[in-house]
């Protein structure tokens, strides 16, 4: 990989950081409404995903996705902050703070939205993607899913009809090892989700979720064959959440060792780019000014009105209103 | 043709009508639809080359093509996923679930995907999507092919419901749905498919939001669904002998419903019956009844009433089904009882 | 506990009453029926060692073991198939669907199965499962998290909805559905997950089917589900100081419900106001208000009032949920409504 | 296989033909209510399934199972009439007439009834495994599932569960080719079901579902595997229905010639048993005597009398009583 290439996706996954901690700390002080989930430990899964999307393709995130929405919106929209406000709730936020954190979307960005029914968007997907191909259009409409929404019925549902009919799907498929507190191994019939998939007879592969190169590489290979209409692909990365359950940690030392310190995606692109020759100020530079932009977005949701009241009752019905209080 | 019904295409007007079943009206929407929309496409099992369990897309796959009128396997999460992801970028999907049963196992997709993607993305995206499915009894089909599910979606907003009762509204409810911009779930009453009515060739649409007043009459209101409203308009013919005056409202589209037109012709009659197939409680009866109620509190001179279907699943026995099947005898027996009830 | 909670049995009283969580009220069931019954077990998303996301199943799989206490995949559908099978061969299955909107994802198990299985095999099976779900909003959940589900079920013969709303009967109606032979929905308000009340400790049941009076009053009945009824105590002890005595009555089991506490409080009072979280269209609402205005025409003295939610999805901001959400407020001015109404 | 092992099979096969044929005939007479699927043609496969399993097992039919219950029924109960008393809805009937053809069960006789909503019992029947695991019955819970069936999301939800658990259950997968009017090969992605199974990683194997020594020589090494305790085991076979799309014929001549005439499970049985020194004589008596018991059953169903009204409102609540009209 070129090094400016692998300097861009440093800077992203910084983004995503610095997104997620100034998140966390937010919420911790009471001012982010609802449930949160964070994509920390995964920045390599998402800026290798959202670093191959293009504005004209569609992606649905899922639950640990602010990152992948963020960089979405930053780069197609150059108004990332509306991610954030959306997180708090706010007039400014991409759904005028209707959806938050799990129903945030801006289709101009090629972000659909998740779904928090989780995994109810493998069957969307495909609409995204026969819309696409009726259309005779090069876009790819993107899945990702985590290990544990793989057990939902439509997993199989969507991966049969997008092979019947050779859809432009992408499955992205985050195993980072535990449905909430339910371990892949367990929840599975093969803690490798592609055994489930390989079925279906379209292309499948497997890439270090947590090697930025590897990842970005084998998204590139995955979607240019999606493009080139040769169907469907299922990409399972495998990583690892820091968030444990809620507040706990309840995963063996070993493996929040192994993940947090010795196969922190940051920290190893760093050094990939430190043997490159990059100054370490100049990644630390990175990462600072990310954190900064970061901040100036939480400033900017902070200082966001709430929505108009009449928000509430708008959009129910296109062609009916409902009445208000 | 009832007298609501819109001619909203001047340039292509609607012939003159000729007696049609309900489903050959069904197929003529679709197929003008099919003509008019590039964005539409017909999706569902067995939709394709054998034009679907009950015929209503004869023909339009070789008309249209694989790639418009699309066979699917037996996968209705996904079937109904595929609608709601094609409508958010712009397409018009048309779903047949081929018996109103299986929504359950769409539920999701309906509830929490098509009726709130609208909502919840601030209005970014629509989905504009119609659910066709065959619903109702009465032909021996048992539990899970003879249900009336308007129940199931009657406390979900965002949804539409539309439920004709004749070839004609058939064709323009039809064709409405799949203007409209909202998801569309559009019932089929079984009874009703081999009924055959008047029906203007051509391009039409009949209003969704809006009832019809099927026979006009000063005594009480009736307000019926689907298959309810031919045994209504018997029942009024029957109560005409004996001097009662039955209005017939034909409720056509059941969410969000035509308080308007009810609410009037109760104000006028004083008296009310609702009849619906599906099981009384917790069903469209109780939502008009309580609304005809409350609003209508100082007018009415009688409790409405309800005819429904008995509170049990329903059985696959001919006589057992019929027992618990509301029928023209229930409402004739109801609208006595309101008559002469009163104070 | 209320006064119709019923002490079943006398060898094992239950002891004195002291102040518990909702949570804790509903965990101390699931111990006492995992102690009591051998055919019971839990079943659900992270229900073991972690204890259940709003940590109802506590404790219980390190105290029953990963046979009675088993965590499954996000399979909704495959859940409450294993409990209906289950149940068929007479186990007491008591499932935990994390929050009631993914309800849609087993809907066709719900209703086309554990709804029917008694009555479309002639009373062969029985299916005396329990599936207890976290619904409601008020939290920030959003569109996906907050949602009242009665109104999906209510229209759906053979399902018994129980939903309380205090520690006391959430203890004693958990064990009357764990007993009960017939499938129960078991709706957990979340914001009900925190309150604390007198509970008395060991084992006892509290009735399925029956209302209990939470407060009697002579000028007006509201009926009120979960949340709603500590928020229409609330609106009593208000109302108390303009000389406004207010019954309030808690559904507590809202399919079959119970129509003699409701009709006879009503004959009382003349007047009621119907209190549910849901939206307001096709809710439970619309059930009880037709059924009340039905049944006590001629006592009535104003159309009853009906407390909802708006008839739109839940959006995620809290200014904007508060706006959708019916609260105490609106119970408040719906009873002012209905006892200045009149004729 | 034994002579006389053969001679059984070649009887219950009988058994299935004559009745689906007389069943026919009597609903093309508008003797018999709803809507009629037939196993004609599938035979062989019916009943090398009903030969194993046992009254303690449990099995969930599928449309086509009229012959499976009979067989069951007859076998386990001495009743098989009570069969066809259901079909025609009247009170002699397993569930009185309130089931019909898509929901006749008796669980004495193993039969836990259709699900007429297509293959909603591969997660109910989870839960029947369950309870004997848990029960520690040696019993097999079995879900006869089509071809098309397994287009439901159900289809892996139940088999991802069924390996996790190690349950003791059968997918007994009838592939005849066709969904209604959809090839299997068109709307799976592979027209070899068993590939959408094996990623579940316990047994899968696949049979002529025509040859009766074969299917029932499979059927019978699947349930010994699932009651030594291995947990599930996925059989496909290959079979081919009668019946077309409701009335009409859709399928290329050659393959209805193929199937119906050099592939007839009966004829192909008869074969065997003649090489295996049986008496035409003896093959033709089979039959007719099966043909003539079915008539009685016809006799009988016609003569019982319909439902006690009293039954529409009966069963659905066990613990309240529903009003009558
Ligand atoms: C249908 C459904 N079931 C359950 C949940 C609750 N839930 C939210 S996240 C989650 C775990 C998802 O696991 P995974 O897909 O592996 O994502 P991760 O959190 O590990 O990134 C669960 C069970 C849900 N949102 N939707
Ligand atoms: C959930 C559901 N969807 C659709 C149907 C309608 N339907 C009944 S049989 C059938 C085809 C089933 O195909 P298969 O499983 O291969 O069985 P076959 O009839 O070929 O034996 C369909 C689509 C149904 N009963 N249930
Ligand atoms: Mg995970
Ligand atoms: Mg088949």
């Amino acid at each position: 990989m070129e090094r400016d290439t692998l300097l861009g996706l440093y800077s992203d996954m910084w983004l995503i950081r610095a997104f997620e901690q100034a998140l966390e700390r937010e919420f911790e002080q009471g001012n982010v409404p609802g449930m949160l989930h964070t994509g920390l430990g995964q920045e390599a899964t998402q800026a290798a995903l959202a670093s191959h999307l293009k504005a004209t393709d569609c992606f649905f995130p899922d639950h640990r996705c602010h990152g992948i929405n963020a960089l979405a919106q930053q780069r197609h929209r150059g108004n990332g902050e509306r991610i954030m406000a959306e997180l708090f709730g706010k007039a400014t936020g991409v759904c005028s703070g209707k959806g938050g954190s799990l129903h945030s979307a801006d289709p101009a960005a090629g972000n659909f939205g998740d779904n928090a029914v989780e995994g109810s968007y493998m069957a969307t997907v495909l609409g995204v993607a026969l819309a696409s191909q009726l259309r005779g259009q090069p876009n790819v409409a993107c899945a990702i899913i985590g290990d544990g929404t793989v057990g939902r019925g439509e997993f199989h549902e969507s991966l049969n009809m997008a092979a019947i009919w050779n859809l432009p799907v992408l499955y992205a498929c985050v195993n980072n090892g535990y449905a909430i507190s339910m371990p892949v191994g367990q929840g599975h019939a093969s803690a490798d989700i592609i055994d489930l998939a390989k079925g279906y007879g379209f292309a499948c592969d497997q890439v270090d979720g947590n090697d930025i190169v590897a990842a970005h590489t084998k998204v590139g290979a995955a979607i240019e064959h999606i493009r080139q209409g040769n169907g469907p692909y299922f990409l399972e990365f495998k990583t690892w959440r820091w968030q444990g359950i809620f507040a706990g940690e309840f995963r063996p030392e070993a493996e929040v060792k192994y993940w947090r310190e010795d196969h922190d995606p940051i920290l190893m692109a760093n050094e990939v780019l430190q043997s490159m020759g990059v100054d370490i100020a100049k990644l630390n530079a990175t990462e600072q000014s990310q954190r900064n932009m970061i901040e100036e977005w939480i400033a900017f949701a902070k200082e966001s009105p709430s929505p108009d009241l009449a928000k509430a009752t708008a959009n129910v019905y296109v062609s009916w209103e409902v009445a208000p209080k | 043709m009832s007298d609501s019904t819109t001619l909203a295409d001047p340039a292509k007007p609607a012939k003159k009508p000729r007696k049609t079943s309900f489903t050959k009206a069904l197929n003529d929407a679709l197929d003008i639809g099919m003509e008019r929309f590039p964005e539409m496409f017909l999706i569902g099992e067995d939709i394709g080359e054998m034009g679907g369990d009950f015929a209503v897309t004869k023909n339009l796959w070789a008309k249209y093509g694989a790639a418009r009128v699309r066979d699917t396997p037996l996968s209705e999460a996904a079937i109904i996923g595929t609608c709601v992801g094609a409508a958010m970028v712009g397409m018009r999907p048309v779903a047949e679930i081929m018996f109103a049963d299986f929504l359950g196992e769409c539920y999701d997709q309906i509830v929490n995907n098509a009726a709130k993607v609208h909502y919840m993305f601030d209005g970014q995206f629509t989905a504009p999507l119609v659910i066709r499915t065959a619903c109702g009894g009465g032909f021996g089909g048992g539990p899970h092919h003879s249900q009336s599910v308007e129940g199931w979606f009657l406390n979900v907003p965002g949804i539409v419901i539309v439920a004709p009762s004749n070839p004609a509204d058939a064709k323009g409810l039809l064709l409405a749905s799949i203007e409209s911009d909202d998801p569309v779930l559009f019932l089929e009453h079984k009874a009703l498919y081999r009924t055959r009515g008047d029906v203007a060739e051509g391009y039409y649409t009949t209003p969704l939001g809006k009832a019809a007043i099927a026979r006009e009459g000063t005594d009480i209101t009736v307000v019926a669904t689907m298959r309810m409203v031919p045994m209504a308009l018997a029942a009024a013919d029957e109560l005409e002998a004996e001097g009662i005056s039955v209005e017939v409202i034909d409720l056509r589209t059941i969410r969000p419903y035509d308080a308007e037109t009810i609410l009037e012709s109760v104000a006028k009659t004083g008296r009310a019956v609702v009849a619906n197939e599906a099981p009384k409680i917790g069903g469209l009866g109780a939502e008009l009844s309580a609304r005809i109620h409350e609003e209508c509190f100082y007018d009415l001179k009688a409790p409405v009433g309800r005819v429904d279907g008995l509170d049990t699943p329903i059985p696959f026995s001919v006589p057992l089904e019929h027992e618990i099947l509301p029928d023209q005898t229930n409402i004739v027996s109801a609208i006595r009882v309101t008559i002469e009830a009163g104070r």
